[in-house]
């Protein structure tokens, strides 16, 4: 009905949690746009490491952890000075930023080992870990979503719905716990826990799948909904376009974009470490490693585990902007 | 009587909303033939779309129900088919258009693989849907048709599009073609050419055409004849030229005497002190040069419309001179003063004076404001203007100005319909006591009886309170009666600058006259005239 | 394309009748909201009705099997591992457990919203601090916020609060700003400028009305979620201690005796999963009663029910 | 289900006879990952329990199985010199596993090393309040001097790792020892691999590779045993203990109890602290919250402790003695209305929550008015630690302490000496008591610890003693092992034996 003046039409585009990149740019401009995203981003991650650096720092003295509670003054004094722990504050800072800069994140002081390393080799397992949960959630909350949405208010939906709303509204480890009884005790199918098969993937995979399916099948549903009703769909059945087809091809491409950035958000909490889940199953992820760091006060871990989770996260935002430019056209140039 | 092409038999539907069942149409009948254009007239509401939705099985149930009729196509009942012999139907034999084909168009699709899709859909295989859709694009007039094929609906004009939609629909020579509101957000020129196109096509396939408009001017233009609907039901039917000269029905006759452009012109004062003077207004937008120095004067009391199509610049000069934008150069003195120049304090008080009426009354109110809220919010804003005690009143006084009643005060806009919300809009904007309204598209969206009316409103304003009137418009008949003064604006420049009759008798221009004669003339035979005058320069 | 045929210029009913009856039309969202009222009249006289008798141990009478409908009604869900009566310490706990979760949630909901509103309608160098703040938090991963500040502010109901109302912030203040700079661009707001109305009006008249319907939504759904994330706290042994209870405390400290005595981390478990499902249910259902295009939905099934 | 369960230490020498001995690799589930696999931090339990005695030895050994004592290791013999510094004879042929042959100034450097400032060595805290210079003598005689005279110092050497001599002094990921197993695989997150080493000293153990697993889950480690997804799982919870076929509890030489804060009133009165011990049902816990092979306490050291005494007894469970008590110090003028607080650590030993809850209800019943406040290990540091904060009310600080040492004085010091760590009072009796046990040898010793332990507990009432612990592990039935109170600390593979 409103007659869209053009000219308007690009100065009210939307800049929705400044994720899309504003439309009517060249190719060159979405270079730009990056290299504008990455400066905000270092912005952030710089933000962050400030944050948690002095707040960390603020928790307690790793000494008083790293040594036994019988050990003498001088030897938490000296375990201080080993680690530079004396220093005041902003000089510590200052020397950490130095050795960031020339890329050293500083050793473990629970492992004598670089940060760097015991970071990247959990972070791995996190990469694997939401990688595969969320390929998996996102191919079967599409497909559930939608045939929910096809028929709304149907059987199908009401089910997919109760069962969706069951995932998102139950405690992950209770679960997790449940189903080691079940599954691994009882039936004994799978292993319990750790690592080394392709079965022992399934139950962690399985009990982080449950959450963001609930959540990402109603954002699917409610998009699709509102793209099955849209004006284009209709063309498509007044040209016999059939029903699979309109689902699949027409509707659902329309509206991914939505679903993308749940995705998006809740494949970053699966980046960030599932803590729980790995703590439970005795996966060797990121989650864990930072919450086991923090607790014994072995702050150059958890400063490497947050800038490396943030990187792997802006990265992710960055491949989310380009699904967004690679699924809707208008986005694009 | 299976020799009709398509026979509806008197179809029922109903739908289920809020306000409980809707008799969306009741009993309709009407044939139509091969070759023939039938219109279906009606306003929104009138249930004119409801028909030919059902014909192609698209009526959403629930919420909608058939609830008696049958459909015949070549005598057979479409809705005795199968669901598969249905979709057999749909793109094969029978075709639909929209209104707005920016929206009826997939947005993430290539136009080129939706012809195409049209042409695989129904059996077509890969290469010769290919070159089948090179060729409609070619057909439908499109530029550079290889390389649009790749292109996306939004990058195409308004105009294209419809043409894209018109090459999709006709992939398959369909027998029947149903167009709803084909051309209603087009341009007055890209519309006659978008009809013409129609037309050609209907000589070359022999097809049915099924035109659902508001729009006497398209009937007069394609229509062999007419079906006038009303609140769900047929009122009259007949030829276009018996309906026209001879209408039995009131609502018939009603809608005939709203179409606007039949009024007494009328004839400026003499020219006073100018109250707004407007000098080389210049605005871009990156690359895109939205006014290119535009200068006018207009006179206290007096109302100037402003005619362009899309792209013209008309609204960008309405949102600088209210300040919703800066402009890039120029002046214009407001009383003497540069508005561009003033303060947000000077501005704010300066905003008495100036008020505007949008397009969209279901956009430029606050759906979450009462009636009440939504017009005595000026006096919040400007306490000065009237002491709290009287606000009650003073909204009644003016509801009742503007058609409406006191009773009205406690709801909301959407409990109105269109044009009480535009009355509702301008009620708001006379909360100020302004001496300036500036009306931007305000009764395009309307349907036309109703247009009339608020035209007759502004008209009483105008005389009866000596307020200005900038009225912006796409359509020149609207402007006819209201206008003093037009002004015709193409692609940011001002073009022609006249009184109304100077303007709609003598055109200087090229432009103005291509305006005039793509308008469409409700009266069949006026229209008949246009069309040959046109055909006739066309062949020159 | 609308079907507006009849022009209702009728008074509509008062919103609150009108909720009513689309709560009426939605059987789920009925049920869902009886549940929470009724959870909510539990918190509210919970511990002064039961307090005495949940706290009161019984080593004796320890994780007694659930069922025994000989014994009181308290005891029909069993004993914790201090015989205390497992149903009256769920009553009990009723109140902490809202109390954490709507202090939360209103908190971050209240503070995301107004930086949202703030972000959406400033200077774009506010703008870009705001949303860079949003960024850290949202890259901060929640469970290390909620430990850290825990450690430095030690454990309380009131800094549990704040740490969950902190990691909540960005949504709502990224919902909010993506809305505002929607709605800013609207004609209302544009029509309310030309009067002359100033940005704080525009900001809480205009545009934070049309806002509030998806933030109410966002709310219930994160009601539920910051249940869960303080239940996951408990779990890792940094939320709520005792003798304070929580539900999500309870199951945490009930899942040890998850394969001899299952119903110390099932009562309590199925308390949150039933409250965060209604909490759920009844968000799908404001979603729809809250938006004027998708509230026929429920008008149309009310007046067919009733 | 009481029943059912099998306490270990009973088991003790009934090990069935190992005529169809098998040998293999076991898996072994942990709580805890070994962050450092490094030597001088073997003291340190989740590291102990993979290197200590498997990977890295000892001159001398505590018999924690049988009463043995103190055994020969690395060391074959020991004496003490004229001059109170103690000599040790090394055993010869014995190779570390890097190939390179074990002397006397391997034991000297290792010796060195952890009293470096270039590392922060836990085993470095045995060796406070004293200077020790060792010498070597020759290759396989080295003497240690200690100053003051340490009359353990055979037992301190049970704790110090040999490395070789090559050894940086920094923190090392790869150790090198002399055991029956080198490390063959360290797989951060996932598991550690110890295989037998075919040039060990001693006898071939039957295990000959064991793989590490960690899960800090314990109802996942004990379901890993039952599945046979892992051999052996030292601690399990309680709850999960309840097949007697595999599932054994032993005493773990940890003791539960509330560290008084002798300082604030009320608790400098000794009527008050009497009342907090009558007020507490000790029995009531054992079977319920606290297994019941648990011993109740009366000293900070389990039994098989040399001095431990027999003849001080339990505090009886007696509420109306304890309202007693309390009314008298009232009537005296003790503010024995102050609320007390009791400072407990999350998740510091199974069912710490309950046990704490419940003991706060007994507290109250008999007329305390107690505060329960949990925190992390870290605040509960400064709680339990000195410099105690300045302005605290009355607290009392539930710790657990472990001491499978054999000796006292690994204890008594640290909480009971005005000078100790952890210690909430000063009594000069207590200071002489303890440093002249110290000093003492033999059963002058023993003596002076029991009266030390009779005079804590009956006169000063210097804390509320609770438990001995017990734990539990998870053995499967292909392995004949029986855990020990050492099982805490350390695991000697070679223990193991495969049926």
């Amino acid at each position: 009905m409103p007659l869209a003046n053009p000219v308007f039409a690009g100065h009210n585009s939307n800049q929705g949690g400044g994720m899309i990149p504003p439309p009517g740019l060249s190719e060159g401009a979405m270079l730009k746009f990056v290299r504008k995203r990455a400066v905000a981003s270092l912005i952030s991650l710089v933000g962050l490491i400030v944050m948690v650096f002095f707040l960390s720092r603020l928790t307690g003295d790793p000494a008083a952890l790293f040594l036994p509670v019988e050990a003498s003054a001088e030897m938490k004094q000296q375990f201080r000075e080993l680690h530079g722990l004396n220093d005041p504050l902003l000089v510590q800072f200052a020397h950490y930023v130095g050795d960031v800069l020339t890329g050293d994140l500083g050793e473990s002081l629970r492992k004598a080992r670089p940060a760097l390393d015991v970071v990247l080799e959990a972070f791995t397992w996190t990469l694997w870990l939401a990688v595969i949960t969320m390929s998996l959630v996102t191919g079967a909350a599409i497909l559930v979503g939608s045939l929910a949405a096809f028929r709304a208010g149907g059987f199908f939906d009401r089910l997919s719905s109760i069962i969706s709303l069951i995932g998102a509204s139950v405690p992950d480890f209770w679960v997790a716990i449940v189903a080691i009884v079940v599954f691994s005790v009882n039936l004994a199918w799978l292993p319990t826990s750790g690592t080394g098969s392709l079965l022992h993937w399934i139950l962690p995979i399985a009990v982080l799948f449950i959450r963001p399916f609930g959540i990402i099948v109603q954002v699917v549903r409610g998009s699709m909904i509102g793209a099955l009703s849209s004006a284009y769909v209709k063309t498509a059945r007044a040209k016999g376009v059939k029903s699979r087809s309109i689902i699949f091809v027409h509707a659902l491409r329309n509206a991914m974009l939505p679903v993308i950035t749940v995705i998006g958000d809740q494949a970053a909490s699966l980046l960030n470490g599932a803590v729980i889940v790995e703590t439970i199953f005795g996966f060797p992820g990121v989650g864990k490693l930072m919450i086991d760091s923090i607790l014994q006060r072995d702050f150059n871990v958890v400063l490497a585990a947050i800038l490396v989770t943030a990187l792997a996260i802006f990265l992710m935002n960055l491949l989310i902007d380009l699904a967004y430019a690679l699924l809707d056209p208008r986005i694009r140039h | 009587m299976a020799d009709h092409l398509l026979e509806v038999r008197n179809l029922s539907v109903e739908f289920h909303t809020a306000s409980g069942v809707v008799h969306a149409v009741r009993d309709i009948s009407y044939h139509l033939d091969r070759g023939e254009t039938l219109a279906i007239l009606g306003e929104s509401g009138s249930g004119k779309s409801v028909s030919s939705s059902a014909i192609m099985n698209l009526i959403d149930m629930p919420p909608g129900r058939i609830t008696a009729g049958e459909v015949l196509l070549d005598g057979v009942d479409l809705f005795k088919l199968s669901p598969h012999e249905r979709r057999a139907v749909n793109g094969r034999r029978i075709a639909m258009i929209f209104q707005d084909p920016l929206s009826h168009l997939n947005p993430v699709y290539t136009v080129g693989w939706q012809i195409r899709e049209a042409l695989t859909t129904h059996g077509a295989d890969a290469a010769t849907a290919a070159a089948e859709a090179l060729r409609l694009m070619t057909r439908v007039g499109i530029p550079e048709p290889e390389r649009s094929l790749g292109k996306y609906p939004h990058e195409f004009s308004g105009g294209q599009r419809q043409r894209v939609m018109i090459a999709m629909a006709l992939a398959l020579r369909p027998d029947l073609l149903i167009a709803d509101e084909p051309t209603t957000a087009l341009d007055v020129t890209v519309q006659a050419e978008v009809l013409a196109l129609l037309e050609e096509l209907q000589e070359e396939t022999g097809m049915g055409v099924l035109i659902i408009t508001h729009d006497l001017g398209v009937v007069a233009e394609i229509a062999d004849r007419v079906v006038v609907m009303e609140k769900g039901v047929l009122v009259e039917a007949g030829t276009v030229r018996e309906v026209y000269k001879n209408p039995q029905h009131p609502y018939t006759k009603k809608l005939i005497a709203a179409a606007p452009g039949k009024g007494e012109m009328h004839e400026p004062a003499t020219r006073a002190e100018p109250v707004l003077s407007v000098r080389d207004v210049r605005k871009t937008y990156g690359a895109f040069e939205a006014l290119k120095g535009v200068s006018f004067d207009l006179m206290p009391g007096e109302t100037m419309a402003v005619v362009g199509e899309s792209g013209s610049g008309k609204s960008t000069l309405a949102r600088i001179l209210l300040r919703l934008d800066e402009p890039d150069a120029g002046t214009a003195h407001w009383k003497g003063r540069d508005l561009f120049t003033l303060s947000p304090a000077e501005l704010y008080k300066l905003r008495r004076d100036l008020q505007m009426v949008f397009q969209d009354p279901t956009q430029s109110l606050n759906p979450r404001m009462t009636v009440f809220q939504l017009i005595s919010e000026a006096w919040v804003i400007h306490p000065d203007i009237l002491p709290k005690a009287k606000w009650r009143a003073r909204v009644a006084e003016l509801l009742v100005q503007v058609g409406l009643g006191p009773e009205h005060m406690r709801r909301y806009p959407h409990q109105f319909s269109g044009g009480q919300r535009q009355r509702i809009a301008i009620a708001r904007a006379l909360a100020l006591e302004p001496q300036l309204i500036i009306c931007d598209e305000a009764v395009s969206a309307l349907d036309v009886s109703v247009q009339a009316q608020v035209i007759t409103l502004l008209d009483k304003l105008r005389r009866e309170m000596g307020i200005a009137f900038i009225f912006i418009a796409h359509d020149l008949p609207v402007v006819r009666d209201f206008a003093d003064h037009v002004m015709v604006m193409q692609k940011g420049d001002i073009v022609e600058l006249g009184t109304v009759r100077e303007v709609f008798e003598a055109p200087r221009q090229d432009y103005t006259r291509a305006l005039l004669s793509a308008g469409l003339d409700p009266d069949p035979d006026v229209q008949a005239a246009h069309r040959a005058a046109r055909l006739q320069r066309a062949a020159c | 394309m609308t079907l507006q045929t009849v022009t209702i210029v009728a008074d509509e009913p008062n919103f609150a009748t009108r909720m009513v009856r689309m709560l009426l039309a939605d059987k789920f969202a009925l049920c869902a909201a009886i549940f929470l009222v009724f959870i909510v009249i539990l918190a509210i006289v919970g511990p002064s009705w039961l307090g005495e008798l949940a706290t009161k141990q019984n080593l004796r009478g320890r994780n007694a099997a659930p069922f025994d409908w000989e014994r009181g009604w308290v005891w029909w869900m069993g004993a914790d591992a201090l015989g205390r009566p497992l149903l009256a310490r769920i009553v009990v706990a009723t109140q902490n457990t809202l109390m954490v979760a709507a202090g939360a949630v209103a908190l971050s909901a209240a503070a995301g919203t107004l930086l949202g509103l703030v972000a959406g309608f400033s200077s774009p160098r506010v703008n870009q601090v705001i949303m860079r703040l949003a960024d850290v938090i949202m890259s901060f991963p929640s469970l290390l916020i909620a430990v850290i500040v825990l450690y430095i502010l030690g454990s309380s109901i009131l800094n549990l609060m704040l740490v969950l109302a902190i990691t909540r912030i960005p949504v709502y203040l990224r919902t909010t700003r993506a809305e505002v700079l929607e709605i800013r661009e609207r004609m209302f707001v544009q029509a309310a400028r030309v009067m002359g109305a100033s940005d704080r009006r525009i900001l809480f008249r205009h545009i934070l009305p049309v806002v509030l319907p998806t933030l109410t939504t966002l709310a219930t759904l994160d009601f539920a979620y910051v249940m869960l994330a303080e239940s996951a706290l408990s779990f890792l042994g940094i939320g709520i201690q005792p003798p304070e209870i929580t539900w999500g405390l309870m199951i945490s400290q009930g899942r040890q005796y998850l394969t001899n005595a299952w119903w110390l981390s099932f009562w309590p478990g199925l308390a949150i999963i039933l409250t965060t499902m209604s909490l759920n249910m009844l968000s799908n259902w404001l979603r729809i009663a809250l938006d004027p295009v998708q509230r026929w939905r429920l008008e149309m099934k009310g007046r067919k029910n009733g | 289900m009481k029943k059912m369960l099998i306490l270990g230490a009973l088991m003790l020498g009934s090990t069935l006879s190992t005529a169809f001995a098998g040998s293999g690799p076991i898996k072994i589930v942990l709580p805890e990952e070994a962050d450092l696999l490094e030597p001088c931090m073997a003291t340190r339990s989740n590291i102990g329990r993979v290197i200590m005695e498997n990977v890295s030895e000892t001159l001398t050994e505590l018999d924690v199985r049988g009463d043995k004592g103190l055994m020969p290791r690395l060391a074959e013999t020991w004496e003490q010199n004229a001059d109170g510094s103690w000599r040790f004879h090394l055993r010869q042929g014995v190779k570390f596993s890097d190939g390179t042959g074990f002397d006397a100034k391997d034991v000297e450097h290792s010796f060195n090393r952890i009293m470096s400032d270039k590392n922060s060595c836990e085993s470095r805290r045995y060796f406070g309040g004293m200077t020790i210079t060792p010498t070597v003598v020759d290759d396989y005689t080295i003497d240690f001097k200690a100053d003051p005279v340490q009359p353990i110092l055979p037992l301190l050497m049970s704790l110090l790792t040999i490395v070789p001599e090559e050894t940086p002094m920094e923190f090392v990921r790869e150790p090198v020892g002399t055991g029956p197993y080198k490390l063959t695989d360290w797989t951060p997150g996932q598991q550690i691999v110890l295989t037998a080493r075919d040039d060990y000293w001693g006898a071939k153990p039957e295990v000959t590779e064991a793989t590490y697993l960690f899960r800090a889950d314990p109802s996942v480690r004990a379901a890993m045993v039952q599945t046979g997804e892992a051999d052996l799982s030292p601690s399990i919870s309680q709850l999960d203990a309840t097949n007697p076929a595999t599932d054994f509890s032993y005493l773990d030489s940890e003791t539960v109890y509330l560290r008084i804060d002798h300082n604030i009133e009320p608790l400098n009165d000794v009527r008050v602290r009497r009342a907090l011990n009558l007020a507490i049902d000790r029995q009531a816990f054992l079977g319920t919250l606290v297994p019941e092979g648990a011993l109740l306490a009366t000293a900070i050291v389990p039994p098989p402790t040399l001095g431990w005494n027999p003849d001080v007894k339990v505090f009886p469970f007696d509420p109306d003695g304890a309202r007693k008590l309390l009314e008298e110090a009232k009537a005296d003028g003790v503010k024995v209305d102050t609320p007390i607080t009791i400072i407990a650590r999350t998740a510091n030993f199974p069912n710490v929550t309950e046990i704490m809850e419940a003991i706060q209800a007994q507290l109250q019943d008999v007329g305390f008015k107690v505060d329960l406040k949990f925190v992390e290990v870290a605040e509960h540091e400064q709680y339990y630690s000195k410099p105690f904060k300045e302005g605290r009310g009355p607290i009392l600080v539930a710790a657990m302490h472990d001491n499978s040492k054999g000796d006292p004085s690994f204890s008594m010091f640290f909480k009971y000496d005005s000078e100790g760590t952890q210690s909430g009072f000063s009594d000069p009796k207590v200071d002489d008591l303890i440093k002249r046990a110290s000093a003492a040898v033999g059963d002058e010793r023993a003596k002076l610890w029991k009266e030390l332990i009779a005079y804590l507990h009956d006169d000063v009432v210097a804390d509320v003693l609770l438990f001995h612990m017990v734990g539990f592990s998870r053995v499967s039935e292909r392995l004949d092992f029986t855990p020990t109170m050492a099982t805490n600390g350390t695991l000697q593979l070679s223990e193991i034996k495969i049926k």
